[in-house]
C-alpha cells in the first residue's frame, strides 16, 4: 500500500507546475478572461506536445496509456493555475469515446484529441437544476438509421470551442450517450458569462441534431462521465485550493499589523491551520477517487461522490477563508487571489453538486 | 417591553410610504445629477439629515424615525440620496467638533449635497491597524502639506471634500501623532484613481495627495485629537441602518422564492425539495433573528443610550450572516446564481445587493465578501466584543510590548 | 417601541435569579437528578407562593394575568439554573386550558395549578419522530358522552408526576386535544432515563383511558401548544446557554496558561465572543417570540418557529464551545458545566426540532 | 501510487481475522482478571507489542501489520488488549532511553501485562501548558521523594506502575528543570482516586502522590531530560490507530442506518426523509475522507517516514469530525438518541463510542466532547500545524516575551 506519487507521476507534476507558471501565469490567465474564445489555441497545441490531451488515451490512438491518478494531477496543477481550458471536458470526453465508443468513433476522435487539433465535451445538465437520469428531456429518434436529438443543454462547458459533444439524451427506454459534432446542422451554442470566465459555458441547442455513427450504451456511460467529471472538478477545486491557502499563508508572513506579522495573531494561524486540513484532507479524497476508479476497485464510484461532496465544500471554505485573511487586497480586482477563489465556486455545481453526491453516497451506503 | 410602533411613528411610517410610492423615480438613476436632483427632491421633503439638529438644517428627528425612513426606502427600493457619508457621519463630525466658521462653511452644502464628501482614513499598509497610518501634515505655517496615500475611499471620484486622519507628529505614540482635516478634493496634489473589486466594478477608490495643501482654518479639533475624534464618530449609523439592511435582504429572499419556484429538479419546482426549504428555513430564520437585533438596537437609541463596544456585535453578525447568506443562495441556485449575462431568465434574477447596487446573484455573493473585511474586520471585532464587552484580558501585542 | 424589560418585568428576572442562585444551586440540581422522582414538592410549592405558576393565569383562578413575557423571564432563570421541575410542560398546559377549556375544565384546573396542588403536560410525540398533526395515532372515541382514548405517547416531560395530560388524538376528521387525568383507569406512565436527569421523560400509554368531560378544539390547540412550547423551550435553553457563557468568561480571565490568562488568546477570545452573539441574538428571538405570541401579532407563529430554529443551534454551539473553553475540567462530572450544556441539549429535539420548525417557517413564508 | 494491499499484508489480514473469530471471547470481560486472560491470549498468539524490537518480545512488526491488527479487532469488537499505555509508548520510551538494567526489569512484564502501567504527565494548572507541571521529585541521595498531584491518568486504579513527570530542578528555564522517573503506584505515597466524567463513568484518575519514593535506579534518561522524552513519545501510535478508529465510526454508522431504518417520521422510515439522508451522506463521506487520510499516514509510516507535526493534522482531523458526527447522530435520532435507559428499542441502540466502551448514542456523543481537549486541544494542534507545519511567525506569548 503506498499513499504517494511515484517518481514518474512526481516528475509530471513537477514538469506541469513548471510549465504552468510559465505559461499560465496569473496575466495569462487575464487576458483569456477578456478574450472572447476565453482559452488559448498555443496553449492547447503545446498541451498536446506535452502528452496532456492523451494522458490516459491508448498508444495506439497517440496516448500514454496512463491513468486517473496521472490526469487529476494535471487537472489539480490546471486549478492551481486557474487556468481557462477545455482540458477537462475533453479528456472526460475521449476517455468516454475510449471506454465506450464504437471504433470508427475511436479513430476519427482519439488521435484528434491527443494531437491537439479537436476539442469534446459533455452536455450532463439541461433546463433542472439536476444531475440524474430522469432530468433527461432530450429525444433520440432513429431516422434511417441515424439518431436524431432534439432538446436543450444547459452549462455545457467550453462548448463554443468544441468539436464533438457527448449528448444523453432518451432513446426509446433507456437514457444513452450520443456523440454529436458542433458542426452538424441544428446544432447551435449560445455561450453565457459567469462568474469564473476561466469557466466557458454555453446552451446547446439540438433541433434534430444527426449524432455520429454508434451510440455509447446507457446508464454505464452517464455514470462514468458523472463519476470522473466530478474527480476532475475535485482536482482542480483542489489545485485553486492549495493555490489560495499558500497566498494566504505567505501574506500572513509578511503582513504587519499592530507591530507584528498577521500570522502571528491565532486568529489568522488557527484559520490558516484549519485551510491546511481541509487542502489535505481534499487530497486524500481526489487521489483515493482517482486511483480507485481507475482500478475499478469496488468503491471507487462511491469515492468519487465522497471527493466531489467533500472537496466543494471545503474548497469553498478555504478560499473564501483566505480572501479574508488577506483582508482588504483580497478583496481587489489587481490581486489574483480571486482567480482561484472562483475557479473552485464554479466547479462546485458542475459535474454534480455536493448535495446530489451525498444523496448519491447514502444510495449505495445505506440500502 | 413593547414592540408596537408609537401611534406617531405609525403616521409618520405611512405618510413616508405614501411619499416615496408618489416620488420614488421610475428610472434607474445615472448621472450624477439626476442622483443630486432625487437628493434634492428628498431634502426638501425633509427626508435628509433628520438627525440633525434643528439649528444646522436638520430636524433632530428620532432614531426610530429615521431608521422608518431607511427601511421605507429599502422597501420602496428607492435609490439611496447621494452624499450619505456626508450626512451620516462627517456633518455630524463637524457638529461636535467642528469651529463655528466650519459649520458655518459646511453644513448647509452637505445636506443639499452642493459638495459631496468622502472619508480618506484607511491605507494600504493600515487596514485594521488604523493607528498605524503614514499620511503625513506639515506645519508650513499657514497651512499643513499633506502627502500620502488613501485606500477604499467610496466615492471619492465624485467627491469635493474630504474628512482626513493625518499624522501630524511623528515622535508621539501613534495614536496621538494623528489629527484631523477637511481637504479639498478638487486641486491639483489630489488624484483619486478607481479602485476596482473582485465583483468586477469599482465601488471605491484610491486617492492619492502629493502636496496636497489644507488651510489651518480647515483642522477639526486639536492638533493631535484626530484618532478620538475618529473614534467618536466611526459608531455613528451602525445600527441605524440595520433595520433597513435586513428589508433589502428580504427582498433579496422574496426573489430567491421566486426562483426557487420557477426552476425545477425532478420535475418539481425547487421550492418543494426538502433541501432546498432546509436551507430557506435557515436563512429566512436568520435573517429574521437580524431583524429582531436591529430593533433591540434600536429601541436603544430611541432610549439615549448608545450601544457602545457592543455595537461589534451587530456588525460581526449582520456581515457574517451576510456571507452565509449569499452562500446558500448560490447553493440553491447552482449555476444559474452564476451566471451574469445571457442565461435563462431564471439565471438574470435581479437582486438588491447590501451594496445597493441592483445586480446579479453573482455579484450579491461577491460583495458580500467585503462585508467581514470593511470597517473592522470580524477578527477585530472579536477582539473589541472579548476586550469591551466581556472584559477578558488584553491580548498580548507586539505594540503593548513594546510601549 | 420599546424592546427593553419594563422595571416590573426587570424585578421578576432579578427576584428569580436571586430565589433561584438561593434554591436551586448546583448542589440542589445534582441532588434531583439522583432523586426517583426528579423535583422537589417544596421547590414546587415555593414557585406557586411566588406567583410563578399562575402568573400567566386569570386572577379569578388565582393567577396574576401576566403573560408570554414573563413566563419566558422565568424560563430563561430556570434553565440558567438547570432546575429540574415540570414548570415549562404545566403552564404551557394551564395556559392551553385557559385559553380552549371548558369553563368545568377551567375550575378544576387552574387554581389548582396555580396554588401549586397539581401538575400538568403535554403528550406531543408519539413512536414517530414527528411533531406533525400527521403523526398522530392515538384515536379518541366516543362512549356514551364520554371519549375514549387509546394510543402511545413518547418523551412525555414530567408524566410521573403530572395529574393532568393533555393529549392529542384523532376524534373523526380532525385531531382533537383532550385532558387526561393521570389517576384514571387505562394511563400507565413509564419514566424513561435520560442525558439530562433534570428533564424527566416517560411513555404514556392510554388503554381506553377516560378523558375529562369537554374537549380542546382540533387544530389550533395543537399549534397553540408546539407555539408556546417552543418559545418556552427557547427561553430555557436560551438561560443555560447563557450561564455556560458566563462560566466560560469567568473561567477564561483567571485560567493561566503559558504565563497568562488564556482569554487573552484570540482563540479564546473570539470563541467567547462569538458564543455572546449567538446568546445576544437567542435573547432578540426569544423575546421577540413571547411578544408577538402573547400580542397576536401577526408573525407570532412564525416568531416562534424562528426562536426554537435559532436558539436550538446556537445554544448547542454556545454550550459546547463552553467545554472546549474549559478544558479537561469542563468535561469533569464534579464541574458543573455540564448540568447546562444537557440542559439544552435535552430542549433542543422537544416542542418540535430545528429542521421541523424551519419547515415550518417555509411553510409560512414560502406559499 | 497503490492502494492495494501486499499479497502478504493481505495474507495476514485474512489470517488475524479468522483468529479474531475464533477466538474474540463471547461474553463481555468484566474482572481484570478475565481482561488479563484476553491480553495473554493475544500476546501468545503475537497480537500485542508487535511494533516492538524483536530482542523486547517483540516481532519489529510493519506499521501495515499493527493497523491491520487494530482495524480487524474493530472490526471485530473485540476488547482491547489490556496495558495499552505500557505497550503503545512506555514500553518503547524504556527502549529508547531506558538502562540495560530497566530494560531488563520492565518490558516483559509491560507484554505480558503482569505489570499494568499507566501515564502520570497532566496536572491540574498544567493542561495545555505541560511544562508548567509543579510536581517535585527531590533527591534524596539514594533515591527521589515526589509531592504532587496529577490528572487525567486513565487506567491509574489498575496501574502498577507509572510514567512520571516531576520537576528536578526548580531554578532552570521550565522545560529543562523535569526529569522522567518510573513510579512504583502500589506504595502508601500513592492515592489514586477515580475521576468521573460527564459521561457518568469514570475512565480516568487524579493520583496524589505524598511523599512518593522513586529510585535512583528509575530516572529515565538523565536528569532534566524528561521534557525531551515526553516530546519523543507523545508522538508513538498517533495515526496507528486511525484506521482502527474510522472502522469503529463505520461500525456506528451502521448502527445509524438501523436506527433510520426502524424509526418513523410521516409514516415513513427516517431513512427516506431527504435531510436524514443530506445528513447521513455528509457524515459518511467525512468519515471516508478520515479513512482515506488515515491510510495516507499509514503509508508514510510504513516507508519510515513519520508524519512528525503533520500527525497534529489527524488529531485535529478526526476529533473535531467525532465531535460533529455524533452531533449529527443525535440530530437524527431526536429525543431517542438522548434516551440511556428504559426507552422503546430503537431508543437503546448499542454503538461502541471511540472510547472503546460499548454504550449508548449520549455516551459517545458526550465522549466525543473529549477529543478535542485531551493529549492536545484542537486550539494547540493549531498552534503546532501553524507553526512547525505552515511555517508562521510565533505568537507572543508572555512566557516567551519574559524570557
Amino acid at each position: 500500500m503506498d499513499f504517494s506519487f511515484s517518481p514518474d507521476q512526481q516528475l509530471l507534476k513537477n514538469s506541469a507546475r513548471a510549465f504552468l507558471d510559465e505559461h499560465a501565469k496569473a496575466a495569462h490567465v487575464r487576458a483569456l478572461w477578456d478574450d472572447p474564445r476565453g482559452e488559448s489555441e498555443t496553449l492547447w497545441k503545446e498541451m498536446a506536445q506535452l502528452g496532456w490531451l492523451g494522458l490516459a488515451l491508448p498508444e495506439e490512438a497517440g496516448g500514454s496509456a496512463l491513468g486517473l491518478v496521472e490526469t487529476a494531477i494535471l487537472q489539480e496543477e490546471l486549478g492551481r493555475a486557474a487556468c481557462p481550458s477545455a482540458y477537462l471536458p475533453t479528456v472526460l470526453a475521449a476517455m468516454a469515446v475510449d471506454r465506450f465508443g464504437s471504433a470508427a468513433q475511436k479513430n476519427r476522435w482519439l488521435p484528434a484529441i491527443a494531437g491537439g487539433s479537436a476539442r469534446a465535451t459533455v452536455a450532463l445538465m439541461e433546463r433542472e437544476l439536476d444531475w440524474d437520469l430522469r432530468s433527461v428531456q432530450t429525444r433520440a429518434e432513429e431516422r434511417g438509421g441515424k439518431a436524431v436529438l432534439t432538446g436543450v443543454k444547459q452549462f455545457v462547458p467550453w462548448a463554443h470551442v468544441a468539436d464533438l459533444i457527448l449528448v444523453p439524451a432518451v432513446a426509446g427506454a433507456t437514457v444513452a450517450v450520443f456523440a454529436v459534432e458542433t458542426s452538424a446542422p441544428g446544432v447551435s451554442v449560445t455561450p453565457l458569462t459567469s462568474m469564473d470566465p476561466g469557466v466557458r459555458l454555453s446552451t446547446v441547442t439540438l433541433d434534430g441534431a444527426v449524432a455520429t455513427e454508434g451510440r455509447l450504451p446507457s446508464g454505464g456511460a452517464l455514470d462514468f462521465l458523472l463519476q470522473r467529471g466530478a474527480v476532475g472538478a475535485s482536482a482542480e477545486m483542489l489545485g485553486a485550493a492549495r493555490r489560495c491557502l499558500d497566498m494566504a499563508v505567505d501574506y500572513a508572513k509578511v503582513r504587519e499589523q499592530f507591530g507584528q506579522p498577521i500570522g502571528s495573531f491565532q486568529a489568522i494561524r488557527h484559520k490558516c491551520a484549519e485551510m491546511l486540513l481541509e487542502v489535505e484532507n481534499s487530497f486524500s479524497a481526489v487521489y483515493y477517487a482517482a486511483w480507485s476508479l481507475e482500478n475499478g476497485a469496488e468503491d471507487g464510484p462511491l469515492a468519487a461522490s465522497v471527493a466531489k461532496a467533500y472537496v466543494s465544500d471545503a474548497s469553498r471554505k478555504v478560499c473564501g477563508d483566505a480572501i479574508q485573511v488577506h483582508g482588504g487586497i483580497g478583496f481587489t480586482w489587481e490581486y489574483d487571489l480571486h482567480l482561484y477563489f472562483k475557479r473552485a465556486k464554479a466547479l462546485e455545481p458542475l459535474y454534480g453538486d455536493a448535495d446530489y453526491h451525498r444523496e448519491l453516497i447514502v444510495r449505495r451506503v445505506a440500502r | 417591553m413593547d414592540l408596537n410602533l408609537s401611534p406617531e411613528d405609525r403616521a409618520f411610517r405611512d405618510q413616508t410610504r405614501r411619499w416615496l410610492e408618489a416620488n420614488v423615480p421610475r428610472t434607474e438613476l445615472k448621472t450624477l445629477e439626476e442622483r443630486r436632483a432625487w437628493h434634492r427632491t428628498m431634502f426638501e421633503a425633509g427626508y435628509v439629515g433628520m438627525a440633525w439638529p434643528k439649528e444646522y438644517g436638520g430636524q433632530g428627528a428620532t432614531p426610530m424615525k429615521v431608521a422608518i425612513v431607511a427601511d421605507e426606502m429599502a422597501r420602496a427600493n428607492a435609490p439611496a440620496p447621494i452624499n450619505g457619508l456626508g450626512i451620516g457621519f462627517i456633518g455630524p463630525t463637524i457638529i461636535i467638533h467642528g469651529t463655528a466658521a466650519q459649520k458655518e462653511r459646511y453644513l448647509k452644502k452637505i445636506l443639499s449635497a452642493e459638495e459631496i464628501w468622502c472619508q480618506l482614513y484607511s491605507e494600504p499598509n493600515s487596514g485594521s491597524d488604523l493607528a498605524s497610518l503614514r499620511t503625513r501634515a506639515e506645519d508650513k505655517g499657514e497651512h499643513f502639506l499633506v502627502n500620502g496615500q488613501k485606500i477604499w475611499t467610496s466615492g471619492g471620484h465624485i467627491s469635493d471634500w474630504g474628512i482626513l486622519l493625518a499624522r501630524t507628529d511623528p515622535n508621539v505614540a501613534k495614536h496621538r501623532g494623528i489629527s484631523c482635516f477637511l481637504l479639498n478634493m478638487r486641486q491639483p496634489g489630489v488624484e483619486v484613481r478607481p479602485l476596482k473589486q473582485i465583483t468586477g466594478s469599482a465601488e471605491f477608490n484610491e486617492v492619492f495627495m502629493t502636496n496636497a495643501r489644507v488651510e489651518k482654518s480647515d483642522l477639526i479639533g486639536r492638533l493631535g485629537q484626530g484618532w478620538e475624534i475618529a473614534q467618536t464618530t466611526l459608531g455613528f449609523e451602525r445600527g441605524g441602518n440595520s433595520i433597513a439592511r435586513v428589508t433589502r435582504y428580504a427582498s433579496a429572499f422574496e426573489r430567491l422564492v421566486d426562483a426557487a419556484k420557477k426552476l425545477k429538479r425532478g420535475g418539481k419546482p425547487l421550492l418543494e425539495d426538502p433541501l432546498v426549504r432546509a436551507k430557506l428555513g435557515r436563512v429566512y430564520a436568520e435573517m429574521e433573528v437580524q431583524r429582531y437585533a436591529a430593533l433591540r438596537v434600536l429601541s436603544m437609541l430611541q432610549k439615549g443610550d448608545s450601544p457602545g463596544a457592543a455595537s461589534s456585535i451587530t456588525k460581526l453578525s449582520y456581515s457574517e450572516f451576510e456571507k452565509r447568506y449569499y452562500e446558500l443562495c448560490l447553493e440553491i441556485l447552482g449555476p444559474y446564481g452564476q451566471v451574469t449575462d445571457g442565461g435563462l431568465e431564471e439565471s438574470t434574477l435581479d437582486v438588491d445587493s447590501s451594496s445597493g447596487v441592483r445586480s446579479s446573484w453573482a455579484y450579491a455573493f461577491l460583495w458580500a465578501r467585503a462585508g467581514t473585511i470593511y470597517s473592522g474586520s470580524s477578527e477585530i471585532q472579536k477582539n473589541v466584543i472579548g476586550e469591551r464587552v466581556l472584559g477578558l484580558p488584553k491580548e498580548i501585542r507586539a505594540d503593548r510590548v513594546k510601549s
